[in-house]
């Protein structure tokens, strides 16, 4: 009734309880703020939208993978990636992603975890760390984070308990969103660096529309381990564009795993949703993550932001129409055309890097000793990171459509090239 | 709000009166509308039948005015405002000197983005609550058209 | 002064002259509508930016040629060009286009009228010929075309007297838009029956915001020239993607010429604005040629269109900025960045087509009778079209971004095939 509503409105939230920096449970938060709560547990969700959602797939669970429901295989789907990652964990299962209530489970029991050991830095990303990496460093938050990198994953995995939870993003005092992960701080600050600006901390110097990005940039990004202590870094410090991005991993002389069957020092991309979108219209227009996918919503007397994060497809009246006056239907066919254009140009690179792989077999199979090998195999390992950014982005280009093609373009271009090379070479398959 | 450059600009409002042109056109052009809140004042000037019509049109015709969302609250500033604008739009519209099309200025953003609170700060609460001064979100990031369609 | 701003809104214009369906001149036109017609006439004025306008180059006039100034040639600008095109007389001239106001002569005086015999056809697109048509058929419009188009070039030229004018797009009585060139109508006609709508006439079915693109359609497309009587043939049978354009032509097996180096049956595409427009994100919101090319202007209280056809980026300020609340220097580098992504992936596809001609080169000198030339030629063919479709299209890829760069991916991947059909068959060039 209206008296309620206006309480509501004068007191947005009765704070029940006291939040404290060691307050982990996102239910202790949920009594102060129910509504945002409420929005946060429905991430469990599964509906599949065109190219994005998640299919809610049955699986009889096991000891060792007690899961009874998973998302839909993505090696399944496309048994090319198979031969792209050959000789890579990713080969064994990579699954299309799902809401985040199920980020600790799925990287607990993907069998990636048993493909290879995995160190404790994986929590990074996957579990409500602050807390724990606080309690580790006891108090500091960097000396947590190396010694938990240095854990294996069973033994750290012992010492989180939630999936990203409401600490990781907000300040428990004044609720303002905050960066908590090392990760992040550490490549951002690189960034700025290398446009000139020092000692960047987002938490201070950030407008509350890029903090709507940041929070996301934590996780949503490329990264790599680096040395013997498994640091987790992002390969920012030349810029965020996929070639300055190879650049840095050159110069850092980088590589993730030699490929089974051509031997190819090769280098994975993994989500780098936060670099893709950086190239796109919108970032350049100040849109940032919080605004699509979790846009505002009218509760009561209330406007809050709708926690459960989701695909803005999902909820498109919403997350686009407040900027865009077009139709559900007609947003929906925008997106969708740009996926599709996507689509089509990721399927002519994934053939051509295969046919390459094929090429540098039968030609290490003629003469392992070919200097020639060591070209063409440079050049698959380009296509591979061009192609896998753009592949393992997870919005089938919509971030930065015409950037997503042109990297895709310049992947066949180095297949090409690399196939020329033993060409020339006068390796020729039949 | 700036008080000194706005009583400045009274000044030279009078200023203008008594040198004629500013002030000639404040009363044949009906510059004076601006002292009105009548939304059909503003559109005596034709170049305003653009916004005008798209305040018609707007879930706000019923709902704001003008001066609603182009002037800050409190009487005072409210009219040092409408006399700043009212002057330099007079003189604007006069000469013909004013770019096209017609922008609004960075300050008058402001005060629209303030006016929205006015009316909707409860409904806003939960977005603004949590937030130190100066760190508001802009209304207008995503709200641009609501008050012309 | 406030009394004439008052007078001119409430009286448009004077009517001076009568203007009747057989005023050619655009200066008899100009009399009713002067503000028009200064903006018509301004389209001499040459300025170039980043990729676009034109660069007013000083020649010594000659007999053959008494132009004094200019565009920019391309064929200088990328040599690569002359190699692409060998054995068209594109290969000979290729300037960079400019104002309406030349476009007569620039035909007339082109050396690829001395390379290639051309015929009457040409005028279509370069002259106001719709008076001189309906002379020659004696009141019937298709009548005359057919039989101006079977005229050499030089004695139809001499039945034409201005660029495009006035009468070219309006109706003298109504001054409402109208489209007055067959190519148009017959093309529009064939793309309307693909999609079901039967016997489409945009002169009496298009809305106006479609008639403020369809006027520039009527030229600026791609095209060819069909058997002996040279008829103008706007080749959307399949729709208006390079891919149904493609394939249009396959199915009435056309070709443009034999390329000289490889002995490709090769296709040229030729400044598909319209059709690229249409498959951009502007054209999908409703946004015509008109709205950027020739925004409103306010002349005193009037409103009226700006004549001077030009480079929107010429005149962001009324050409974006009435939809884009962003600073000019924004736009402007928006644009540009989408044009540099392009031109960047332009570069690398022409590199793999010219390394494609070459590896052909070398094959035929090795085997000319090898039925592997065969499928590569076809691959040229292919390549050769997308790249050129991008190529020839002025607006650098910001009609329609990343169809652009999926076009010139897909033109890259043609390069791949070829190279490696020729490579399976053991020709290696070193
Ligand atoms: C302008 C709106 C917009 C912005 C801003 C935006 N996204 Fe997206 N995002 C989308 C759309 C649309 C999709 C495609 C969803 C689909 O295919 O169902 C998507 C897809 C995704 C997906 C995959 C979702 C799924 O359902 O599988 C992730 C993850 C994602 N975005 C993260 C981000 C991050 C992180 C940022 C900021 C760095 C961001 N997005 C910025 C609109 C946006
Ligand atoms: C820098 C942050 C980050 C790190 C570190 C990280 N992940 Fe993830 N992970 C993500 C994000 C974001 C997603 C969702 C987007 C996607 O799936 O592409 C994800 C998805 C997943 C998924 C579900 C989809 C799939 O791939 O099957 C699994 C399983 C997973 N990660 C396992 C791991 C493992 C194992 C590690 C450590 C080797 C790890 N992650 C390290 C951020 C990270
Ligand atoms: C602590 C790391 C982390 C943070 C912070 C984070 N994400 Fe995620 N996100 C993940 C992981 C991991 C997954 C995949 C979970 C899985 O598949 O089990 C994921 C999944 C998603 C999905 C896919 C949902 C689906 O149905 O496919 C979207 C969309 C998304 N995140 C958007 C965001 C946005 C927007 C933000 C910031 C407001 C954000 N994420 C912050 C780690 C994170
Ligand atoms: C992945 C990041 C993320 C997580 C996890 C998260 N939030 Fe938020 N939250 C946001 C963002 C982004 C905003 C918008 C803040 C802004 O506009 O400055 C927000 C806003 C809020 C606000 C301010 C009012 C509003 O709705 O805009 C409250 C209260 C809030 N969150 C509570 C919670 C609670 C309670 C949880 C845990 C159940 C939680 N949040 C988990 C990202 C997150
Ligand atoms: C806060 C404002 C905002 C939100 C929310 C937003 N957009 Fe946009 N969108 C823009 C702006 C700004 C542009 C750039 C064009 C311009 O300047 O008007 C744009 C451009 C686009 C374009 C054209 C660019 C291209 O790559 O073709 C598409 C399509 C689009 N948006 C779709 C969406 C969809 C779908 C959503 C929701 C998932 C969405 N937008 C959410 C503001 C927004
Ligand atoms: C005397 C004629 C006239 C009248 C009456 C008039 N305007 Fe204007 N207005 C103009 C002109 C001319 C401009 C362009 C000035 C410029 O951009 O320099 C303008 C610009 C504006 C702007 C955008 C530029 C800025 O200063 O922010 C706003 C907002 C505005 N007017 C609001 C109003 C309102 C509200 C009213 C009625 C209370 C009104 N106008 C009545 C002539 C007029
Ligand atoms: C609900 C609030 C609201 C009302 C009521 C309103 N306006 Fe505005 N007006 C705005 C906003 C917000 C902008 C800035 C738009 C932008 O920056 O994109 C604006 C911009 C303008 C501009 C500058 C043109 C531009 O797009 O920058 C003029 C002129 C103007 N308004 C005049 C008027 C007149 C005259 C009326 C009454 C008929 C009126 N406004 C009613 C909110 C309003
Ligand atoms: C004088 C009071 C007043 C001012 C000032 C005002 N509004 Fe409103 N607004 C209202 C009322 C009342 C409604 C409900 C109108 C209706 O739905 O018919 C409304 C409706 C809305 C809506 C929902 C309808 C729509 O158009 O989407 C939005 C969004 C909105 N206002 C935003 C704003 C913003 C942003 C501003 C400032 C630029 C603003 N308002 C200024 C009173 C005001
Ligand atoms: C990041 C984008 C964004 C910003 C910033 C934003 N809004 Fe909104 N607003 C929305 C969305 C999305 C909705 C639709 C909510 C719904 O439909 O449930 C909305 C709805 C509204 C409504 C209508 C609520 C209703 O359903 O009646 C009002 C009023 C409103 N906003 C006012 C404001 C004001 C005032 C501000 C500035 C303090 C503001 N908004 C800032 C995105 C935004
Ligand atoms: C949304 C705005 C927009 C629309 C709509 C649009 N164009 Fe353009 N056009 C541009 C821009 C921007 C350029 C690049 C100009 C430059 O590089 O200087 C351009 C370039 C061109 C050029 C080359 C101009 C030069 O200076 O060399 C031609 C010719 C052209 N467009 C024709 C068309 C035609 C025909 C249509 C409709 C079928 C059309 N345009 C629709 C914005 C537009
Ligand atoms: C379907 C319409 C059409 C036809 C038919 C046509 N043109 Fe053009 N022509 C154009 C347009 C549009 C431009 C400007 C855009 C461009 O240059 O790409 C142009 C530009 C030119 C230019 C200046 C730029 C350059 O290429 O050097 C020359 C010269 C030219 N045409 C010659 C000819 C000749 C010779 C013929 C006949 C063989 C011909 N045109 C037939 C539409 C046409
Ligand atoms: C009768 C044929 C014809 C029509 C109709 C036509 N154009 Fe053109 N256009 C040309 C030709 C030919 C050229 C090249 C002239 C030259 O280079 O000598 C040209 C050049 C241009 C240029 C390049 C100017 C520069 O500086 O580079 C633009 C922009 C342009 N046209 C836009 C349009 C638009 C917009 C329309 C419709 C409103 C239109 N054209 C209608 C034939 C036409
Ligand atoms: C290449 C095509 C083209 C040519 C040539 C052309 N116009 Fe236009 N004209 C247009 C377009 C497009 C419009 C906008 C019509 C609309 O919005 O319905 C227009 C509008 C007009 C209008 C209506 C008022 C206005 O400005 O919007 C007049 C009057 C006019 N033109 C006169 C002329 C005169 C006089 C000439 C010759 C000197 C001429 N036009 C040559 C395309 C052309
Ligand atoms: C009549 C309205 C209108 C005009 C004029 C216009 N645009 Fe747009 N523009 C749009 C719309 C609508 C979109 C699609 C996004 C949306 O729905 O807001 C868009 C999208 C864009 C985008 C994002 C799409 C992309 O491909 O990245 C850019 C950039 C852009 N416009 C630049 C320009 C420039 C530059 C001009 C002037 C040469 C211009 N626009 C003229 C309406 C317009
Ligand atoms: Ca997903
Ligand atoms: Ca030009």
């Amino acid at each position: 009734n209206i008296f309620e509503r206006k309480q509501e409105a004068r007191n947005p939230f009765y704070r029940v309880v006291d939040l404290t920096d060691t307050t982990e449970d996102p239910a202790t938060w949920g009594k102060n703020f129910p509504l945002q709560y409420d929005g946060y547990m429905r991430t469990v969700d599964q509906k599949r939208t065109r190219f994005g959602g998640s299919e809610a797939v049955q699986r009889p669970p096991t000891l060792a993978d007690p899961r009874s429901i998973v998302a839909q295989s993505k090696l399944e789907e496309d048994p090319r990636l198979k031969t792209m990652w050959a000789g890579y964990a990713f080969a064994r299962d990579f699954r299309e992603e799902r809401g985040h209530a199920y980020m600790l489970d799925d990287q607990t029991y993907t069998e990636r975890q048993i493909a290879a050991k995995q160190p404790g830095t994986c929590l990074h990303c996957h579990a409500s760390v602050y807390v724990p990496y606080k309690k580790l460093g006891d108090g500091d938050l960097i000396k947590g984070v190396e010694m938990m990198n240095t854990m294996t994953f069973a033994d750290a995995r012992k010492m989180v308990g939630h999936p990203v939870a409401c600490i990781d993003c907000h300040d428990p005092g004044t609720m303002q969103l905050r960066v908590t992960r090392p990760g992040f701080l550490e490549g951002i600050r690189a960034l700025k660096a290398s446009q000139g600006v020092p000692d960047y901390d987002p938490n201070t110097m950030a407008t509350r529309q890029e903090m709507r990005a940041y929070v996301c940039g934590q996780c949503h990004v490329e990264y790599y381990f680096k040395g013997p202590e498994k640091r987790l870094v992002y390969p920012w410090g030349k810029g965020l564009t996929v070639d300055s991005i190879l650049a840095y991993y050159e110069e850092q002389g980088q590589t993730d795993w030699t490929h089974a069957l051509s031997g190819a020092p090769a280098l994975k991309a993994q989500h780098p949703e936060f670099e893709m979108w950086s190239q796109g219209i919108h970032a350049r227009s100040g849109v940032s993550c919080a605004d699509c996918h979790m846009p505002y919503e009218r509760v009561g007397a209330l406007k809050i932001s709708d926690h459960h994060v989701q695909s803005p497809i999902l909820n498109i009246n919403r997350a686009c129409q407040t900027c865009h006056r077009w139709p559900e239907e007609e947003l929906k066919a925008r997106v969708e055309t740009i996926q599709q254009r996507t689509f089509r140009l990721r399927n002519l690179a994934m053939d051509a890097l295969i046919d390459l792989i094929g090429d540098l077999q039968a030609a290490k199979a003629a003469d392992s000793t070919s200097p020639r090998l060591k070209e063409a195999r440079t050049f698959q390992r380009k296509a591979q990171f061009y192609l896998d950014f753009v592949e393992a982005e997870n919005s089938g280009g919509f971030h930065a459509p015409q950037e997503s093609s042109r990297i895709l373009g310049e992947a066949i271009d180095f297949c090409r090239k690399g196939q020329s090379v033993l060409r020339t070479a006068g390796f020729a398959r039949r | 709000m700036k008080f000194p450059v706005s009583l400045m600009v009274l000044g030279a409002v009078l200023f203008g009166a008594a040198a004629g042109i500013g002030a000639y056109t404040f009363i044949y052009a009906k510059g004076y509308s601006y002292l009105t809140d009548d939304p059909s004042a503003c559109a005596n000037c034709h170049v305003m039948n653009e916004q005008y019509d798209g305040w018609v049109k707007s879930a706000h015709k019923g709902a704001a005015v003008c001066n609603d969302c182009h002037t800050p609250a409190g009487f005072i500033p409210k009219y040092l405002t409408k006399m700043e604008n009212g002057f330099r739009h007079s003189f604007a519209f006069t000469s013909g000197e004013f770019p096209e099309p017609i922008r609004i200025t960075p300050r008058d953003r402001e005060i629209a983005d303030e006016a929205c609170r006015k009316c909707h700060a409860d409904i806003t609460e939960a977005i603004d609550a949590s937030h130190r001064p100066g760190m508001e979100l802009s209304c207008l990031g995503c709200h641009a058209r609501v008050g012309h369609l």
